[in-house]
C-alpha cells in the first residue's frame, strides 16, 4: 500500500486489555503520537493469542504483527504472560527458521503507567518494518487486492 | 473459451417472497434479477442454492414445473447453509444451478395410473411438484391419494394449499395425519405407515413416498404386506450432493449416482443397489 | 539385521495368547513385497505363525493404534514397542488416551530400520527378493544380479541419528535395555539456521510446495490425536483442505508442529510416510532443540506425566526476541 | 516413424518449447517430477514421477469463478485467463491411460468445461517402458508399457529416441519438428518392444488378473467379510487417492479473500472421513466403509458405468506410498479368490 | 444476519477535531449486517444514549458498535444503555477511535481512515456475538485490612461500623504504623498518639475486627468475593491470651543490647520487648535473633518472671487459612535509604539525621525523652539545618532517587521548625528548600507562621554539601535568591528523605495479580475516576500504598476504600464476569493440557458417555470449565491443539474477523 510515494506498511498490534490496552490509552491522553498504520486488537490476556491469529493477520496482509502484555509478573492473571513468552519465543524462532525476517514479529511488555514506551514502541516497530519492505514472504496472493 | 453452458457456474436468482410454513421450514420464491424462471425443470428435479461464502446445497424444487413465473424451495433449517437462508430476506439474492437428477417418470409410468402420495413432514417437498404437475394434468392420470403427516399440526409444510386446493379438488382424496394428540385437531393422530395400513389401499396404485428414513422403512413393508410390489414404489433419496453432476464421487450407492441417477428410484433398483445407506 | 529374530517374536505372541494375558496381538504382515510390511490384529496363535513377520522394515510406531484398540472391548491387547515407540507411548499415556490396563506392551531391541528409498537407489529398480545376512542385505533384482548392501548404509535417517535404545514403557521386555545416546540429531537443524534468512526461506518454499495436503503426517503422528483436527473443522475459521496458495502449505505445518511442540518425541513417522519425501522432522527438531536450548533439555515421554515445556513457565523464561537470536545463532 | 539422437535431444525439446510450454520429468535428490523445460534441463530416466501428471488437467487447486458481494446484490466474475498451449514429454502407458479414463468422467455430458479446456491445449508424448518395475501392474488392464498410446509415442533406444505421431495433434506436433528428426524404419523399435514383453512376463505382478472383478460385481464383493481385515489398519489418510492418477473426486469450497469470495475446486478423498459428512449425518461412518468404497469405485463401480474399463492403471504409485503399505493389489488378491496368486 | 446499528460519537472536538466522523458513520453504513448508522457530539450523554435507545427500539438492532473513547472508559455506560434498550449488554462492542486514534494521528485524512478500519472490525466482531449471560458466585461476607497503619485502622474500622467483620495483618507486634512514631501532627499541631491511641484502642474493642500481630500474608487465591488467603501468624513465644502486658520481662531481660527499630536504632531494647506503651495488642514479643534461651536454651528468665505464665519458647509459626470477600492493601511507607546521598554525611556523622528520626529525638517517648538532643553527643544543638527533598524530585537519569514529590516533607519540615523555635528560642533553624509546597487546608498560613513568628531562616537553595569537622557539620549551599554560596556551621542537620513503599508491597502485589507502577506503588484502576480499587476486581487501595499522602488524605482515602469494601460486601451475589472459557465436549481429546495451563484450576475432567454412529456408546474424559472460577484469561484456549476450548466474548472466530477486517 503506498501513500505519497514510500511503502506504508501494515502493522496489526494485539494488546493485553489489562496493561498495553491502558498503556495505549494513556499514550492517547498524553497526546504521543504513533505512526497510523498500527491498528490495535485488545484481547483479554497475551496469553489469549493464538499463533494463528499471527500467521492469519500475515495471511491477510499484515506486514509486521506485534503483541503487547503486561511486565512478567504483573499480569492480571499471575502466568498468562509467562505462557505467551513460551509460545511466542518458540514460534518466532520457527518463523525465522522458515526464513521469515525476524523483524517482522515482536513481544513487548508495557505496563498501564508506560505511555511513553508505548508510543515510542509503536514508532520503532513501524520503521523496523517499513524498512523490510512488503510482506512478500507470509503473504496470500489471493487476499492481495 | 469454448462456448459450450458452463455447468459448474451458476445463474443469479433473487428471492421474492418468503413464506414461514412451520417453525423450522421456510418457503422462497427465487427468480432471476430480470424476473424470470432461472431454467425449466421436470417434476422431482433438485437444484444448487448457494450464498458465496457460506456453501451450497441441493434442495428438491418444490414448485410444479407448469408454474411459469418463479420457481420454489421448501427449505428446512438444519445446516450452515439452510441457517443462513432462513435469516434472508425478500431481495437477497443466491446463485442458482439445475436442474439436476433425473425426474419422476409422470410422462410414462405414471400415465393413467392411480397415484398414491405417501409424505413424511419435509418430505412433501418433493412430491408437491408432482402432485401440482398431475393436477395441472388431471386427465392423464387417475384417482389421487396422498397421505401427509408430520410432528404436529403447526409442522405440515404448506397446510394451507392443502386445505385451500388439494382437498377441495375432486378425485383427490387428501388424508393428514400427526404423531401425537394436540388440542385444536380433530384429524387423524397416528404414525404415516399406521395409517396407511389402516386406510388399506387397493394395490393398483402407483406410490411415491418421501420423509425420514425410518417412515419410508416402515411404509414400504406396510405396503409389501398390503399386497404391492417393489416395482410401483418410487422414491427420492437424501445424500450428501456436491457437484450435481455424477462426477465428484460422494453421492454414489454402489455404482449409482443419486445426483445424476436420482434422486428418484424405484424400489427394486433400490434393492440391487447394496443397503450402503 | 535386528538381533531380535521374528520366532522369538511370534513365540511370545502365542504365549501371551494362549495363557490369556490378552487376547489380540499388534504386529507386522507382509505386504505385497517382502520390504512392504502392514500393520495387523492377530486374533488365533496359527495367524501368527503362518503370517507374522518382523524384519527391517517394520519401521511403523503402533502407539497411536492403542488409542482405538483400548477402547474396542475390555481386554488387553498385546503391542510390540521399539525403543523409540516407547516415548510415544509414555506421551499419550501422559495425556490419558488409553487406557493402560487394556495394553500389554513389550519392549524389543531394535538396531535400526533401513528406509526403502535409500535400498532402491542402492539397489536400482525392480527389486525382487531382499534377504537379511549377517550386517548386510542382499538384494536380488530384475535386472542385475544380486547385490549386498551394509544395512548401516540403509539405515532410515530417524536411526541413524537414534535418541535412545532405551525402552521407558514396558511390561516385559526381549532382550536387554540399551540406554540414551546423544546423537548428533540436531545437525541438520543447524546446517539450515546457519544459512541466510533468504537461503532458509528458498530451502523450505521448495519442500513446502511439494505438498499435496494428504494428511499422512498428521494421521500417523502420535503426538496429532485429535478427536477433530482444527484443519478440518469448518467452524475454526481456519479449515484448509487443499493448498490453493503457498501460504496454506506454510500454515498447516507450522501449526501442526507447534501443536505437537513439546510433545513430538522426534519418531520421524511423518518423514516416513510423506509421498514427497518432504523432512518434516526438520521442523518438529527445531522445536525440540530451541526447547532444550531455552528451558533445558527435555525428551517428550521420557516419564509419563512429565509436564510439557508449553504448559509450563518459569518467571525467568528467555523473552522472545533474544530467542530469535539465540535459536538462530546457536552454532554460528 | 521418425528418430534423432539422443545427443541432439536438446534441439528437439528447444523445438518443441518455442512453440508450447514443455513440461519433461526431471530428477531431483527428492524424486522425479514434472517441471518446465529450460535450457539445459536433463530428462530423467525414472520409471515413474512422484505426482501423476493428472495434475496437468485436473490440478489440485482450480479456482472456478469469483463472488463480489455488496449489500444483497451478488456478482459473478468467470476469471479464467485463455489456457495456453502446452507438452508434457515422457509420459509413460498407464498414466497416458489415466487421462482416457478421467475423459470418461469428465468429458461426458454434463461437461465439464474447466477440465476439457486443459485437454484440448495439451499435447502428451509419451515414452516407452523398457525397466518395469516390481510395483508395476499395468498389463493387468491390459495396457502395453512397451507401446503406449498417446497423440506422439517415443521409443528410447540405445542411442536414438524415436518418435511415432498418433493423433492429428501429434503429426501437428511431429511436423514442426521435421527440421530436428529423420526418417526411421521400426525395426530397432520393435526389438525392444520384444525385450521389454519378456521382462513383463518376469514381473512378480505379472499374473495378476481382474477378471474376477469388472461391471455389475457390487452384490458379489459389496458383503465380503475380508473387508474388515483389509481396512482394519488403515489410517484413513488421503496418500492412495492423491497419487493415483485416475481418482477424480473432487471437492468445491468457497474461500472469502476480504474483498470477494473465490469458489475453488480441490482434490477431495473418499478415506477422508468427512467426505460424505451431511447436515443430519454420514451415510459413511466407519473406515471399513470408506475403504471399500475406494476399491469398489475402482474395480466395480467405474466399470459399470464406463462398459468395463476399469478406473486403475497399475502405475503402482499406491503401492509404493501407501503408510501402511495397503493396496489394489493385495485386495484384488485377497478378494479375486486363490488362484490369482 | 445481525441488525447492526454504528454510533459515531465526535466527542466535542476530541475526535471530530482529527477525524471526519460523518466520514466514518458514512462508511461503516455499507458493511454487512450494518443496517444502522449515525453520529453525534457525545455518545456518552444522556442525549447520546437516547439516541441509541429509540435506534435499537425503531430498527430492532441486534447488536450495536459505538465508535468513541476507549472501552475502559464507557463500555458499562453503553452495555447498560443496550440493557436498558431491552439488548443483551453483550452484543455492544467499542471501537476506540480517540485514545488510539484521533489523539495520537494528528493528520485528518488518515486518521479518518484508520477510524474506519477500527469500526469495521468491531462491525465484525458484533456480527459474530452471541448474548452472554454473567455467571453469579456467592460473596463472603468477610473483608482482610493488610497493614495496619492509620490506614488500616480506619478502613477496618469503618468496614467493622458497616456491621462486616474484619481481620488486619499487620507484621510488626503492633498497629500504628509510622504514625505511632510520629510527635506532633501538621497543620494543628495535635499531638500524634493522642489522636491515633484512641482509634486503635476501638480497634481492639470493636467485636467485629480481629487483629493478626506479628502476622505477614502466606498465599492468596480465589477470586473477588471467594479469596482464600493463607496468613503466617510469626511465632511470639508468648500466649496473646494470657499475657496482660505488665512488662516486667521486658525489664528483667538480660540481653539489654538489640537495636530498638521503633526508635530508628537510636537506642536498644531487650529481647523480649513491647514497641511502645501503647502497643495494640498488648502483648511482649520475643525476638527471636536476639533471644539467648532460644539461641542456645540457656537462660529463661522472662519465663520465670511472667506472673501470668504466658511465655512459650516452643511456639511455632502457624498458618491461618480464611476467606475473605474483599482485600484492602494499606501497606504504607517508609523513608528510603540515605546510603547513596553521601554528600550529605548521613553514615559519617551521627549528627545528620532524617526527619523521622527527628520526630523521634522530640517525642517524649523518644531515646531522649523529648529532649531535643545531638545524637553524637547528646548535647543541645544551637544551630539546626533542615535540608528539604532529599531523594525526592530527582530528575529521571540521576540513578539515585525518586522522580516524584514526596509530598508531605514541606509540611512536617514547617512544623520541626516551627516546634523547635518555639521550645528552645535560642536555636537558628535554617530550611534550605526548592519550592515549599503547602497546597492543603490551612497549610500555607501554618507555613508563613513558622517563618514570620517563629523567624525560621528559608532559604532557596540547594545544599552542595556536608563535611563534619570536629564537633560541627559545615554545610555549604547556595542561596539562589541572593545569589550567593553560604557555609554554615551547623550542630545538627535534619534531611527530609524521600518516601517509598513498603518493601512487602511487590510480593503483595503479585500475590493478589494487583499491577504496580514503576516506583512500586499500587496502580489504582483509574487515577481519577477510580483511585482507591485496584485493576484487580476485589483489590483496593488504603493510604500511601498508593502514592505519597499526608494523614487526612490518608484516612479520607481509607474511609473511601471502607466504602468501596462495604459495596461489595453488601452484595449477596456477585455477577461474574460472563467472558469465561467453554469447551465443545465433541471436540475435546481430554488431554489435560489446558488444565495444567489454567492459574485458577477452573477447569476439572468428567467420563461422558458419547453415542457414535455405529448406534455403540463410548466413554470419554472430557474437560468442563467451572465458570464461577474461571476468569476469561483465555491460556487454556491456545493450549487445547483441536479448538475444543473457546472463550466467550473473545472467541476465535471473533478475534480472526477483526484481524481480516483490519487487514482487508
Amino acid at each position: 500500500m503506498q501513500i505519497n510515494g514510500e511503502f506504508q506498511p501494515k502493522i496489526v498490534a494485539f494488546c493485553c486489555n489489562w496493561c498495553s490496552y491502558a498503556g495505549a490509552d494513556l499514550a492517547g491522553n498524553n497526546r504521543l503520537a504513533y505512526p497510523e498504520n498500527v491498528k490495535i486488537i485488545k484481547v483479554p490476556c497475551s496469553c489469549r493469542v493464538n499463533p494463528m491469529f499471527i500467521l492469519r493477520a500475515f495471511q491477510r496482509g499484515a506486514d509486521g504483527v506485534i503483541l503487547c502484555g503486561c511486565h512478567p509478573g504483573d499480569c492480571h492473571y499471575t502466568s498468562g504472560n509467562y505462557y505467551t513468552r513460551r509460545r511466542m519465543a518458540l514460534l518466532f524462532s520457527m518463523l525465522n527458521y522458515l526464513g521469515i525476517e525476524k523483524e517482522r514479529t515482536r513481544v513487548e511488555w508495557v505496563s498501564a503507567a508506560e505511555g511513553a514506551k508505548f508510543a515510542q514502541t509503536m514508532n520503532e516497530f513501524t520503521e523496523a518494518v517499513a524498512a523490510l519492505g512488503e510482506n512478500k514472504r507470509l503473504e496470500d496472493l489471493r487476499c492481495k487486492k | 473459451m469454448n462456448n459450450r453452458e458452463e455447468t459448474l457456474i451458476p445463474k443469479i436468482g433473487v428471492i421474492t417472497d418468503v413464506r414461514i410454513d412451520t417453525p423450522d421450514v421456510k418457503t422462497f420464491r427465487v427468480v432471476t434479477p430480470d424476473g424470470k424462471k432461472a431454467f425449466e425443470h421436470r417434476p422431482g428435479q433438485c437444484a444448487m442454492l448457494s450464498i458465496p461464502g457460506v456453501g451450497e446445497a441441493m434442495f428438491s424444487i418444490t414448485s410444479s414445473p407448469t408454474n411459469a413465473e418463479f420457481m420454489e424451495f421448501s427449505i428446512k433449517k438444519c445446516g450452515c447453509v439452510t441457517e443462513w437462508l432462513h435469516q434472508a430476506e425478500v431481495g437477497q439474492q443466491i446463485t442458482i444451478r439445475g436442474p439436476y437428477g433425473n425426474p419422476f417418470p409422470v410422462d410414462d409410468a405414471f400415465k393413467g395410473q392411480d397415484l398414491l402420495f405417501i409424505a413424511g413432514g419435509i418430505g412433501l417437498a418433493p412430491l408437491r411438484s408432482v402432485i401440482n404437475y398431475c393436477r395441472h394434468y388431471r386427465e392423464n392420470y387417475g384417482k389421487i391419494d396422498i397421505v401427509y403427516g408430520s410432528r404436529s399440526k403447526d409442522d405440515l409444510v404448506d397446510y394451507d394449499e392443502i386445505i385451500n386446493e388439494w382437498v377441495k379438488d375432486d378425485g383427490i382424496d387428501v388424508h393428514l395425519t400427526i404423531d401425537n394428540e394436540q388440542e385444536g385437531w380433530d384429524g387423524h393422530v397416528g404414525f404415516v405407515p399406521n395409517y396407511v395400513k389402516e386406510l388399506g389401499f387397493d394395490t393398483n396404485k402407483t406410490v411415491i413416498i418421501c420423509g425420514p428414513p425410518i417412515m419410508i422403512k416402515f411404509t414400504l413393508q406396510g405396503l409389501i404386506e398390503m399386497g404391492y410390489d417393489k416395482t410401483q414404489v418410487y422414491t427420492t433419496m437424501e445424500l450428501r450432493m456436491k457437484c450435481g453432476i455424477g462426477k465428484c464421487g460422494r453421492c454414489n450407492i454402489g455404482s449409482k449416482y443419486v445426483c445424476k441417477d436420482g434422486p428418484v428410484f424405484r424400489c427394486d433398483e433400490l434393492e440391487e443397489l447394496p443397503d450402503e445407506y | 539385521m535386528q538381533k531380535v529374530t521374528c520366532d522369538t517374536l511370534a513365540a511370545k505372541a502365542c504365549e501371551l495368547l494362549e495363557n490369556g494375558t490378552v487376547d489380540r496381538v499388534l504386529g507386522w504382515k507382509n505386504g505385497e513385497f517382502v520390504y512392504d510390511v502392514t500393520p495387523a490384529l492377530f486374533t488365533t496363535t496359527d495367524d501368527i505363525k503362518s503370517e507374522f513377520v518382523f524384519n527391517d522394515f517394520c519401521g511403523a510406531n503402533f502407539s497411536k493404534y492403542l488409542i482405538e484398540e483400548t477402547r474396542k472391548t475390555e481386554s488387553k491387547v498385546l503391542v510390540f514397542l521399539k525403543p523409540c515407540d516407547t516415548y510415544s507411548f509414555n506421551q499419550l499415556l501422559t495425556e490419558h488416551r488409553f487406557d493402560r490396563e487394556k495394553v500389554y506392551a513389550v519392549g524389543i531391541p531394535c538396531e535400526g530400520m533401513a528406509d526403502i528409498t535409500k535400498v532402491k537407489a542402492a539397489a536400482g529398480d525392480g527389486i525382487t527378493a531382499i534377504k537379511a545376512e549377517g550386517e548386510n542385505l542382499v538384494i536380488s533384482t530384475l535386472y542385475d544380479e544380486d547385490k549386498a548392501v551394509a544395512c548401516a548404509d540403509v539405515l532410515a535417517e530417524r536411526c541413524m541419528v537414534c535418541k535412545s535404545k532405551k525402552h521407558v514403557a514396558y511390561d516385559e521386555l526381549l532382550g536387554e535395555d540399551g540406554d540414551v545416546i546423544d546423537s548428533n540429531r540436531f545437525d541438520e537443524v543447524e546446517k539450515l539456521e546457519a544459512m541466510t534468512e533468504d537461503e532458509r526461506f528458498a530451502f523450505w518454499q521448495n519442500e513446502l510446495s511439494r505438498c499435496i495436503r494428504c494428511n499422512a503426517c498428521r494421521d500417523v503422528c502420535p503426538a496429532c490425536t485429535c478427536e477433530k483436527c482444527v484443519f478440518d473443522n469448518p467452524e475454526s475459521s481456519v479449515a484448509n483442505k487443499a493448498i490453493s496458495d503457498s501460504f496454506e502449505e506454510k500454515m498447516f505445518h507450522i501449526i501442526r508442529a507447534f501443536h505437537v511442540a513439546g510433545r513430538c518425541t522426534d519418531c520421524g513417522e511423518c518423514s516416513r510416510v510423506c509421498p514427497q519425501n518432504i523432512p518434516l522432522h526438520l521442523l518438529n527438531r527445531k522445536f525440540i532443540k530451541d526447547i532444550n536450548s531455552f528451558y533445558g533439555e527435555y525428551q517428550a515421554g521420557a516419564e509419563a506425566g512429565s509436564r510439557a515445556p508449553l504448559v509450563d513457565y518459569t518467571t525467568e523464561d528467555i523473552e522472545p526476541t533474544d530467542a530469535v537470536l539465540k535459536g538462530a545463532s546457536d552454532n554460528a | 516413424m521418425r528418430k534423432c539422437s539422443i545427443q541432439n535431444l536438446d534441439a528437439v525439446f528447444s523445438k518443441i518449447a518455442e512453440e508450447a510450454k514443455l513440461y519433461i520429468p526431471q530428477d531431483s535428490e527428492k524424486g522425479t517430477d514434472y517441471k518446465e523445460w529450460t535450457e539445459g534441463a536433463v530428462l530423467s530416466n525414472a520409471l515413474n514421477t512422484n505426482r501423476s501428471p493428472k495434475d496437468f488437467f485436473f490440478p489440485q487447486t482450480e479456482n472456478l469463478m469469483e463472488f463480489k458481494t455488496s449489500g444483497k446484490e451478488i456478482e459473478i466474475i468467470d476469471n479464467r485467463d485463455e489456457m495456453e498451449d502446452f507438452v508434457v514429454f515422457g509420459v509413460r502407458a498407464c498414466d497416458v491411460k489415466s487421462f482416457e479414463i478421467l475423459d470418461r468422467v469428465f468429458l461426458v455430458e454434463p461437461y465439464d468445461s474447466y477440465y476439457a479446456n486443459r485437454r484440448e491445449h495439451g499435447v502428451i508424448i509419451s515414452m516407452a517402458c523398457t525397466r518395469p518395475v516390481e510395483t508395476c501392474f499395468c498389463q493387468t488392464f491390459d495396457i502395453d508399457a512397451a507401446n503406449p498410446e498417446g497423440d506422439i509415442v517415443c521409443h528410447k533406444t540405445e542411442n536414438d529416441i524415436f518418435f511415432n505421431a498418433v493423433t492429428e495433434k501429434g503429426n501437428a506436433l511431429m511436423a514442426k519438428l521435421e527440421g530436428v528428426t529423420e526418417d526411421a524404419d521400426s525395426s530397432e523399435v520393435d526389438a525392444q518392444i520384444e525385450k521389454t514383453h519378456e521382462i513383463m512376463k518376469k514381473l512378480p505382478l505379472a499374473n495378476l488378473t481382474a477378471d474376477k472383478f469388472g461391471a455389475d460385481k457390487t452384490n458379489e464383493f459389496f458383503d465380503a467379510p475380508e473387508w474388515k481385515e483389509l481396512s482394519q489398519s488403515c489410517l484413513g489418510c488421503g496418500t492412495c487417492t492423491f497419487v493415483c492418477p485416475t481418482c477424480q473426486c473432487y471437492d468445491i469450497k468457497d474461500y472469502n479473500t476480504g474483498h470477494g469470495v473465490i469458489r475453488f475446486r480441490c482434490w477431495d478423498s473418499c478415506m477422508y472421513s468427512d467426505f460424505t459428512k451431511m447436515a443430519h449425518g454420514n451415510s459413511r461412518n466407519s473406515q471399513l466403509e470408506r475403504f471399500r468404497q475406494r476399491f469398489m469405485h475402482k474395480l466395480v463401480y467405474y466399470p459399470t458405468n464406463n462398459d468395463g474399463l476399469f478406473s486403475c492403471v497399475g502405475c503402482g504409485r499406491c503401492l509404493a506410498k501407501c503408510p501402511i503399505s495397503m493396496n489394489i493389489v493385495k485386495v484384488m488378491k485377497t478378494l479375486g479368490g486363490k488362484d490369482n496368486e | 444476519m445481525q441488525r447492526i446499528g454504528v454510533f459515531v460519537c465526535w466527542c466535542g472536538s476530541n475526535i471530530a477535531g482529527t477525524v471526519d466522523v460523518q466520514a466514518v458513520s458514512d462508511a461503516l453504513q455499507n458493511e454487512p449486517g450494518v443496517v444502522f448508522s449515525t453520529n453525534y457530539q457525545y455518545m456518552c450523554s444522556q442525549a447520546g444514549q437516547d439516541i441509541i435507545k429509540n435506534a435499537i427500539a425503531e430498527h430492532k438492532l441486534t447488536g450495536i458498535v459505538v465508535c468513541s473513547c476507549s472501552p475502559r472508559m464507557h463500555e458499562a455506560t453503553f452495555r447498560k444503555t443496550a440493557a436498558a434498550a431491552g439488548l443483551n449488554p453483550y452484543m455492544v462492542e467499542i471501537a476506540n477511535i480517540r485514545e488510539q486514534c484521533s489523539w495520537v494521528h494528528k493528520d485528518m485524512p488518515t486518521g479518518t481512515e484508520k477510524a474506519i478500519i477500527l469500526g469495521k472490525a468491531a462491525v465484525a466482531k458484533v456480527n459474530l456475538n452471541a448474548p452472554l449471560k454473567p455467571g453469579e458466585s456467592p460473596v463472603t461476607k468477610r473483608a482482610l485490612v493488610i497493614g495496619g497503619g492509620i490506614a488500616g485502622i480506619q478502613t477496618a474500622l469503618d468496614i467493622a461500623e458497616a456491621g462486616f467483620p474484619v481481620d488486619i495483618v499487620e507484621k510488626k507486634p503492633t498497629i500504628g504504623g509510622k504514625m505511632a512514631q510520629l510527635d506532633k501532627t501538621f497543620p494543628t499541631l495535635d499531638c500524634a498518639a493522642c489522636i491515633l491511641t484512641p482509634k486503635m484502642v476501638d480497634v481492639a474493642q470493636n467485636e467485629n475486627i480481629r487483629i493478626f500481630s506479628y502476622s505477614e500474608i502466606e498465599e492468596v487465591g480465589g477470586f473477588v468475593g471467594n479469596f482464600d488467603v493463607k496468613i503466617r501468624k510469626k511465632a511470639r513465644f508468648v500466649n496473646e491470651d494470657i499475657c496482660t502486658g505488665c512488662g516486667i520481662c521486658t525489664e528483667k531481660c538480660p540481653q539489654k543490647k538489640v537495636p530498638n527499630e521503633f526508635n530508628l536504632g537510636m537506642d536498644n531494647r531487650r529481647a523480649i520487648y513491647i514497641p511502645f506503651a501503647q502497643a495494640v495488642p498488648k502483648v511482649a514479643t520475643i525476638d527471636a535473633d536476639y533471644c539467648t534461651m532460644l539461641k542456645t536454651g540457656k537462660c529463661g528468665v522472662c519465663s520465670k518472671v511472667c506472673t501470668a505464665g504466658a511465655i512459650d519458647y516452643t511456639q511455632k509459626d502457624e498458618i491461618i487459612e480464611e476467606k475473605y470477600g474483599a482485600i484492602v492493601a494499606a501497606t504504607g511507607f517508609n523513608p528510603i535509604s540515605m546510603d547513596k546521598f553521601d554528600e550529605y554525611a548521613y553514615n559519617q556523622s551521627k549528627d545528620v539525621i532524617t526527619s523521622l528520626e527527628f520526630e523521634r529525638l522530640t517525642n517524649a517517648a523518644g531515646p531522649s525523652a523529648g529532649k531535643l538532643v545531638r545524637p553524637s553527643d547528646g548535647k543541645h544543638p544551637h544551630t539546626i539545618v533542615f535540608v528539604q527533598c532529599v531523594g525526592s524530585r530527582c530528575s529521571a537519569c540521576a540513578e539515585k532517587g525518586k522522580e516524584y514529590c514526596s509530598k508531605i516533607c514541606c509540611m512536617y519540615t514547617a512544623k520541626h521548625a516551627m516546634l523547635t523555635r518555639d521550645k528552645y528560642p535560642d536555636t537558628d533553624v535554617y530550611v534550605f528548600y526548592i519550592d515549599v509546597r503547602t497546597p492543603g487546608k490551612a497549610f500555607d498560613e501554618f507555613y508563613r507562621r513558622a517563618v514570620e513568628e517563629y523567624g525560621v531562616h528559608y532559604i532557596k537553595g540547594m545544599v552542595g554539601k556536608v563535611s563534619p569537622e570536629g564537633d560541627k557539620l559545615m554545610v555549604q549551599a547556595s542561596d539562589i535568591l541572593a545569589n550567593k554560596q553560604l557555609h554554615i556551621e551547623a550542630d545538627l542537620v535534619v534531611l527530609a528523605a524521600a518516601i517509598e513503599p513498603d518493601k512487602s508491597a511487590r510480593p503483595l502485589a503479585t500475590q493478589l495479580t494487583a499491577s504496580m507502577d514503576t516506583n512500586d506503588f499500587f496502580t489504582e484502576a483509574h487515577p481519577k475516576l477510580r483511585p482507591v480499587e485496584s485493576p484487580t476486581a476485589g483489590v483496593f487501595l488504603s493510604g500511601t500504598c498508593q502514592g505519597p499522602k499526608d494523614i487526612p488524605e490518608t484516612v479520607s482515602q481509607a474511609s473511601a476504600a471502607a466504602a468501596k469494601v462495604i459495596g461489595l460486601l453488601a452484595k449477596d451475589k456477585l455477577t461474574g464476569n460472563p467472558c469465561v472459557a467453554g469447551s465443545d465436549e465433541l471436540m475435546c481429546n481430554g488431554c489435560s493440557s489446558c488444565e495444567r495451563v489454567c492459574p485458577y484450576g477452573a477447569i476439572t475432567y468428567v467420563d461422558k458417555e458419547f453415542r457414535m454412529p455405529d448406534r455403540t456408546t463410548r466413554v470419554r474424559r472430557v474437560a468442563s470449565v467451572n465458570e464461577a472460577v474461571c476468569q476469561g484469561c483465555g491460556a487454556c484456549t491456545v493450549a487445547c491443539p483441536s479448538g475444543a476450548m473457546d472463550l466467550k466474548g473473545f472467541a476465535t472466530k471473533q478475534i480472526i474477523a477483526e484481524v481480516d477486517a483490519i487487514c482487508r
